[in-house]
C-alpha cells in the first residue's frame, strides 16, 4: 500500500502550483479568501487564464480540448486550485454539458458548442430544478411542445445558479406525457436571448445573488438543439448524477478553510485568552482535522477505484454527505470564533474602521450561503437514501 | 410551583402577538432593518404606546414590571416576530438607569421618546468584565473615555450612550450623548456600532458599577434566551407546515420517517430551551443567577442555531432564499449565539463555576429545597 | 409563574427524606450505588419498608391502599428515592397491574389481587412483548383458546423482567384472529407455578440476568383471571401505554449520576490532571448539567399539566426521550472518567486489590446495561413517530 | 498511490479470515474469554502456525513482516473476528524486544511458545510516560522496581512481562517473569492485569527506553484502530442483516427511512475510520506518526462507540442480549477507547500539536508533497 504520490505527480503539483499562483490576480485570490462576491469579468479573467493552459475543460478527451489529466491529476489540480483560492470554475458548460455531449451529441453540435464553452463565448447555466420539483426529477413540467422543426417551450425552472450571466441554458424538459414520469423528458438547449425567456434573480439568505428563475413563455428552439434521442433526457440526466463525482469532497476547500481558521484563532483574542488556546475551540478543531485527514484519504481510496474503474456509484453520495458536513462545521467553527464581532455586516464598513480581521469580515454570511452545500447536487438526504437502496439492496 | 403567566402578563403578550402578528409586519420588517436606520418606521413609538419600555420597569421606577418574568414575555414575542426593534440596549439602559435612580431619563425612555444603548464589549472583550480595556481618567471637573467599544446592540440612532471605562474605583459607567458611532447593520438585521474614543468627554454616572452591569447583563441573556424560544418556535412551526404542504416523489415531505424524526428532535429542544429560560428567569436576583443564565445561554447557544440549520435543510432551496421568512429566522437564531457570550464563553462560565475548588459539587434538587431556605 | 414548591410540599420532602435514609439499609443503597445486582431478598425487604410506611402503591388511589399523594408529592417521593440510591419498585404490579385491576378489573379481583401486591405476597411480572413483537404489539401470536370455564394457553413471550422471582404474569393473549389485529387481543393473569409454564432466564450484554423468556403449553387459566372484557386487552395496554408518565425522564437519576460522575472526576487524575480540570470533559459535564436542569424543568411543567389534567400524552414521549438520552450521556461520561479501569470486570477482584474506586468498578457493564433505557417500555424511535403523528396531524 | 495491500499480506489476511470466520468460534470465543484462562483454548498455538507472530518482525528480527500494514492486516482480522487473544501485548513486547535484539525470546515468540505483556500504564498514567510514578533503583548487582501497574493487557498468563519504571537515566525498561499479577477479566473479554511491585527484583534491559516504548504504543494504537475497523465493518453488516429480515408493523424494519438514515452514518463512519488507519499506518516511522496516530485514535474513539450504540439501537432488545454475537461487537468498540488512551487524551495530543507556540498550524496537502521531500 502506498499513500504517496508518484514523482510525477509531485512535480505536476509542483507545476501546476507555480503556474497558479503566478497566474492568478491577487485581487480575485483576495475576494474568494474573504468570501467577497466575484464579477462576471473576475471569472471570465480566471476561466481565460486557465484556457491559454489548457486546463480549463478538465474532464474532457484530450481531443476535444481537454488537458488529458487522469483522476489523480485532476484531483491535485483542484486542490491547488482551491488552496489558491482561485475562483471556482463554473461547472454548467465545463463540467456538465461539455461531457453530454461529448457522449450524446452529434458532431454537429460538438464541433460547434465545445469550442465556445473553451474560449468563454458561450456562458451556460442549467435549467432543472423546477418550482415544484427539487431533488424528484421526474415531476417535472416544463413543456416543450413540437410545432414543425421547433420545440414551443412553456414553464418555469428555479435555482439557476449563475444565470444572470449566461447566454444559453440546457433544460430538461417534459416531451411526452405517457408511460412513467421518468419517461418523456428530453435535453435541450436554449439560447437565453430567445423571445420569451426572463431571468429573475433570487436574492439568498445572505444577500448574495447568485441562483434565478428563470420563466419560459412561448419561447421556440430549433429541433436541432435536442440533445441525444427525445424523450431519452433522464438517461443523460442519470450520467450526469452518477458522472464521476471524485471533487465532490470539496476537500481542498476545507484544507483551506482550516488553515484560514487556525491562522484566525491565533490572533484573536477573547476574554485574555487566544481562540487557539481556548480548549473548547480547541479540541473541536482537533477533531475537525481529524475527520478532514480522514476524508483527504477516503477521497484518494476513491480516486485510486476511479482510475482502475472499480469505483461504486454510492461512495460518492457518502464522500459527498461528510464532505459536506465538514466544510459547513469548519464555517460555523470560523463564525463562532469571531464571536460579537460576526454579527457585523461588515461589507457595509470600510476596511480599517472594523476591528474585525479583513478576512473574516464576512463570516457568517459566508457560513450562511454554504448551507447550500448540502442541499444542492442532489440533498445528503437524497444521498442517504441512493446508499441505503445499496445497502439495502436484496 | 405554577407554570401560568398572571394575567396582566398575558395581557401584555397578547397585545404584543395581535401588533405583530401578521406577515405584511415581517415583510415591513425585511425591507427596512438591513440599512439605516435599521428599524421599522413607526414601530418603536407604538411599542411605547403598547407599554413594552413600562415593563421594563417596577412601579417605583415609573413602570409596570421590571421583573425578568416581564422581560420575558416582551422578548419571546419579540422573537415570535423577528423583530430588529433594538429592544435589547433599552433594556439594558433602562436596567442600569434605574438602579441608579434617574427617573429623569427613565420617563423619558418609557415614553419611547429617547433610546439607549449600552457599550460594554470591547473586541477582545466577551462576557468577563474584568478585561475591560478602555480607561477613564478625570479630567478637569469632568471625564473622559479612551478606548474601543464594539457589539454595540442598537447604537445607531440612540440617544444616550453608556459606557463602561477602567476608573481607580473598579468599573466605571459613564454616559454619552451624540457619539461619534460606526455604525452597521446586523447580519441578521438590526443596527450595531463600534466606537472609538480618545479623550472623549463623558459624564460619570458611577466609579463603580460592575454588578449592575453584570446584572444587567444577566436580564439581557435571559431576554435574548427567550427571544430565541420564541424564534425557534415560530420556525419550527414553519417547518412542520412546510413538510406538510410540500410533496417530493408522490407524496408529501411530511410522511417521511427520516424527516419526522429530525423535527422532533427540533421540538424537544424547543421545550428543553423554554424549560432553561423558565429556570434563569427564576433565578434572577437569587444567588443561583449566574449559573442558571449560564446554563440558558449556553443550551440556547447550542439548540438554536440546530433548529436553525435543520430548518433550512428541511426546507431545501427555498429556505436558503431572502423572500422566505423561515431564512431570516435562521439568521436570527444563529447570530443571538454571537451576542453577550456565546455557547463556549458560558460554558466556560459554568466550568468555573462547577471546577472542584468553586465548591459547587453537588447542587440542590430544587430552586429552593427547605434545607437550603433554612440555612 | 412560580418554580418553588410550596411550604408544604418542602415539608413533604424534608418528611420523605428523612424517612429514607432512616430506613434503607445501607448495604442495599451501596449495591444500587455501585451498580452491583440486588437479590430478591433486598428489593422485598426495601418494598416491606414502604409499605409500612404505606408508601408502595404511590400511584393507587387511597381507598385501595395508595398514600393520596399528589402527582407533585409523587414526583418529588420518586427523586428522593433516586437520590438517596433506593431500589427501584418492580413497576408489574405496583404501577401496571395494579391501576389496571382498579379500572378495569372486576371487585373480586380488585379484593384479591391488591392486598397481595401491597404486602409481596404476591410478585408479577408482565408478559407483553414476543419474539416476533416488541413494539408493534399487534401482532403478538401467544394464543388462548377458550375451553369451558378455561382458557387453553399456548405460546412465548419474552423480555418478561425479574420473572425469575415472579409468581404470577400479566400476559396479552390472542383470543380471537378476525378483524383487525387490535381486536381480538385479551389480558389474562397466569399463575406462573401453573403447569406448562416455563421461565428461561436471557443473559444480557453486561452479563447480568434481569429478563426472561417464558413459554406456555397448554397452560390452563380459569376464565375468571380475565380483566375486562374478552377481545379488549387492547384498550387495556392502550391505557397503560398513555398512562401517568411523568416520572419517565428519571430526573432523579441523573442527578445522582451527575453527583457520581463530579466526586469521580474530583477524585481520579489521569496524566498529571484532574478529570474534573480536564477541559473536555468539565464541558461535557457543564453541558450535560444544563441539559438536566432544563429537563427537571420540563419535567415539572409536564407535571403541573398533569395536576390541571392538561397534560398531552405525547409530551410524555419527548420526556422519555431526552430523559433517557442525558441518563445515558451520563452513564457514557462516567464510563470515559475511568479511563483504562473500565476495562477490569471488577466484581473478579476483591475491593482493596483494585485502583479503581469501588463506586465505579461496575461503571462500563451498567453503562451496557443503561441501553436498555432507549429500548424498552417503547423505544425512543417509537416515541419519536408518536411525537410525528401529532405534529403532523392533519 | 495504491491502496491495493501485497499478495503475502493478502494471504495472511485471507487465511487468518477462513481461521475465524465463522460462528463456532465465535461462541467459543464467548464461553473462553471472560474467565481465565481468558483465551480460546489452542487458538494461541494455530495462531503461530499460521504466522500471525511472524508477522510482527521483519526478517531481520526473525520473521516476515514487521511493518504498520502487516500489523493492520493482522489486526483488522482479528477485529472481525472478535478475537480476545492476547495478541496487544505480543505486539508491543515483540516490537520492544525486536528495537532490543533479544533474539533468543522472540524466537520463542514467534513459534507462541512464550506470551508477553507490558506494563507501561498506572492508575493516574494514560498517554504520558513522562508521568510514570513507579520507580527502579539498583539493588546490589540487579535492580528493584516499586510502585503500581495497570492495564496490563494480556497479562494473565503472560511468560514474559517488560514493565516501565524511572531510572535516573530517564524511562527504564525491565524484564519480569513470574510476576505477582492481580488478574482479571476485560468487560469485553480477554485477560488484563494490575500489578503491585515492592522492591521486586528485575533484570534491567534499558535504562531509558522512552523512545521505543512511544513508538511501540504508537503502533499498537494503530492495531487497535485497525482491530475496530474490522469490528466495526462486522457489526454494521450484521445491523443491516438484522434490518432486513425483522419486520415490524407489516414491513421490514430496513424499510423505515430514518433507520436507513443512521445506518448510513454507520457506514460512512466506518469508511473515515478505515481511511484514518491507512493514514496512520502510512505515516509510522515518519515525522507525521504521533499526529496521524493520535488522529486516527480520537477518530476511532468517537466513531466506534457510536457504531456500538447504535447497532445496539437498531437492532432493539436481542442487541443487549449475551447471546446475540452483535452485542459482544458493541462492547469490544466501545471498550476499545479505554485502551491506550481514549478520544480525549488523543485530542489533547493533537491539541498540543496544532498549538500556535507548536510552529505547526499549516500542514502538507499529502502524505510528502514535493516541498516537505525536498526540505
Amino acid at each position: 500500500m502506498d499513500l504517496d504520490f508518484t514523482a510525477e505527480e509531485q512535480a505536476f503539483r509542483k507545476h501546476v502550483r507555480e503556474v497558479i499562483r503566478g497566474e492568478l490576480p491577487r485581487e480575485i485570490s483576495d475576494k474568494v479568501l474573504q468570501g467577497r462576491g466575484l464579477t462576471k469579468e473576475d471569472i471570465e479573467c480566471w476561466q481565460a487564464i486557465l484556457n491559454r493552459h489548457g486546463w480549463l475543460a478538465t474532464t474532457w478527451p484530450a481531443e476535444f480540448g481537454g488537458p488529458g489529466w487522469s483522476v489523480v491529476e485532476r484531483h491535485i489540480f483542484n486542490e491547488e486550485c482551491a488552496l489558491a483560492s482561485a475562483p471556482r470554475i463554473v461547472t454548467f458548460g465545463l463540467v456538465m454539458l461539455g461531457p453530454v455531449l461529448i457522449k450524446f451529441g452529434t458532431k454537429e453540435q460538438q464541433d460547434h458548442y465545445l469550442p465556445r464553452i473553451l474560449d468563454g463565448r458561450d456562458w451556460w447555466c442549467q435549467g432543472y430544478s423546477e418550482p415544484g420539483a427539487g431533488s424528484d426529477l421526474a415531476g417535472l413540467k416544463t413543456r416543450a411542445v413540437r410545432d414543425g422543426d421547433t420545440y414551443v417551450i412553456n414553464g418555469q425552472k428555479t435555482w439557476t445558479t449563475l444565470g444572470q450571466h449566461a447566454n444559453w441554458i440546457f433544460c430538461l424538459v417534459r416531451t411526452a406525457t405517457e408511460g412513467k414520469p421518468q419517461d418523456g423528458i428530453s435535453f435541450v438547449l436554449v439560447d437565453v436571448n430567445s423571445p420569451g425567456v426572463e431571468m429573475r434573480p433570487i436574492k439568498l439568505i445572505d444577500g448574495s445573488k447568485e441562483v434565478n428563475e428563470v420563466f419560459f413563455t412561448d419561447v421556440r428552439v430549433p429541433v436541432t438543439n435536442l440533445v441525444g434521442e427525445e424523450n431519452k433526457g433522464w438517461t443523460i440526466a442519470k450520467y450526469l448524477l452518477t458522472h464521476e463525482r471524485t471533487n465532490i469532497a470539496g476537500v481542498g476547500h476545507s484544507t483551506k478553510d482550516l488553515e484560514k481558521f487556525r491562522k484566525l484563532a491565533a490572533e484573536i483574542e477573547r476574554d485574555g485568552e487566544k481562540v487557539a488556546d481556548n480548549p473548547l475551540y480547541a479540541m473541536r478543531a482537533a477533531e475537525l482535522e481529524a475527520d478532514l485527514e480522514a476524508m483527504r484519504v477516503t477521497n484518494l481510496r476513491l480516486l485510486a477505484d476511479a482510475s482502475s474503474g472499480a469505483a461504486e456509484g454510492h461512495r460518492s453520495s457518502l464522500l459527498k454527505i461528510k464532505g459536506t458536513q465538514i466544510r459547513q462545521e469548519l464555517q460555523n467553527l470560523y463564525r463562532s470564533a469571531l464571536g460579537s464581532a460576526a454579527a457585523l455586516d461588515a461589507d457595509d464598513l470600510s476596511e480599517n474602521e472594523l476591528a474585525v480581521p479583513v478576512e473574516a469580515a464576512r463570516a457568517a454570511p459566508v457560513y450562511f450561503n454554504h448551507r447550500k452545500l448540502s442541499i444542492y447536487g442532489g440533498s445528503n438526504e437524497i444521498q442517504r437514501n441512493i446508499v441505503a437502496k445499496e445497502l439495502f439492496r436484496e | 410551583m405554577d407554570f401560568r403567566i398572571s394575567e396582566e402578563r398575558q395581557m401584555l403578550s397578547d397585545m404584543l402577538r395581535r401588533f405583530w402578528g401578521n406577515d405584511p409586519m415581517l415583510e415591513a420588517r425585511n425591507a427596512a432593518v438591513y440599512e439605516a436606520p435599521y428599524q421599522v418606521p413607526g414601530v418603536w413609538a407604538q411599542l411605547a404606546e403598547l407599554g413594552v419600555f413600562g415593563a421594563f420597569l417596577s412601579e417605583d421606577e415609573g413602570g409596570f414590571g421590571g421583573t425578568a418574568e416581564d422581560v420575558v414575555v416582551v422578548f419571546e414575542e419579540a422573537g415570535r416576530a423577528l423583530s430588529a426593534e433594538p429592544l435589547l440596549g433599552q433594556l439594558l439602559v433602562m436596567r442600569l438607569l434605574a438602579g441608579l435612580g434617574r427617573a429623569d431619563l427613565l420617563e423619558e425612555m418609557v415614553a419611547g421618546a429617547t433610546r439607549g444603548a449600552l457599550a460594554f464589549a470591547e473586541p477582545a472583550l466577551s462576557v468577563d468584565l474584568s478585561r475591560t480595556a478602555a480607561t477613564a481618567a478625570r479630567r478637569g471637573d469632568g471625564w473622559v473615555l479612551n478606548g474601543r467599544k464594539s457589539a454595540i446592540y442598537g447604537g445607531p440612532g440612540a440617544d444616550v450612550l453608556l459606557v463602561t471605562a477602567r476608573t481607580d474605583a473598579g468599573l466605571g459607567l459613564f454616559l454619552l450623548r451624540d457619539a461619534p458611532l460606526i455604525e452597521a447593520a446586523m447580519v441578521d438585521g438590526g443596527g450595531i456600532a463600534e466606537l472609538v474614543m480618545e479623550d472623549l468627554a463623558a459624564e460619570c454616572l458611577a466609579e463603580d458599577a460592575a454588578p449592575p452591569v453584570e446584572a444587567a447583563l444577566d436580564l439581557g441573556r435571559i431576554a435574548l434566551c427567550s427571544e430565541a424560544v420564541g424564534a425557534m418556535d415560530m420556525l419550527t412551526a414553519m417547518t412542520v407546515d412546510y413538510l406538510k404542504q410540500r410533496r417530493q416523489f408522490g407524496r408529501p415531505l411530511a410522511s417521511f420517517q427520516a424527516l419526522q424524526h429530525r423535527v422532533v428532535d427540533m421540538v424537544m429542544e424547543g421545550e428543553q430551551a423554554r424549560s432553561i429560560v423558565i429556570r434563569a428567569m427564576a433565578s434572577y436576583g437569587t444567588p443561583d443567577q449566574a449559573r442558571h443564565v449560564a446554563m440558558a445561554k449556553n443550551l440556547l447557544g447550542r439548540v438554536a442555531p440546530h433548529v436553525a440549520e435543520e430548518a433550512i435543510q428541511l426546507h431545501g432551496g427555498i429556505g436558503m432564499t431572502w423572500e422566505y421568512p423561515g431564512s431570516h429566522y435562521a439568521k436570527r437564531l444563529v447570530l443571538l449565539d454571537h451576542q453577550l457570550g456565546d455557547r463556549r464563553d458560558h460554558a466556560l462560565r459554568l466550568m468555573r463555576m462547577c471546577a472542584p475548588d468553586a465548591g459547587a459539587v453537588s447542587r440542590p434538587v430544587t430552586a429552593r429545597t427547605p434545607e437550603s431556605q433554612t440555612a
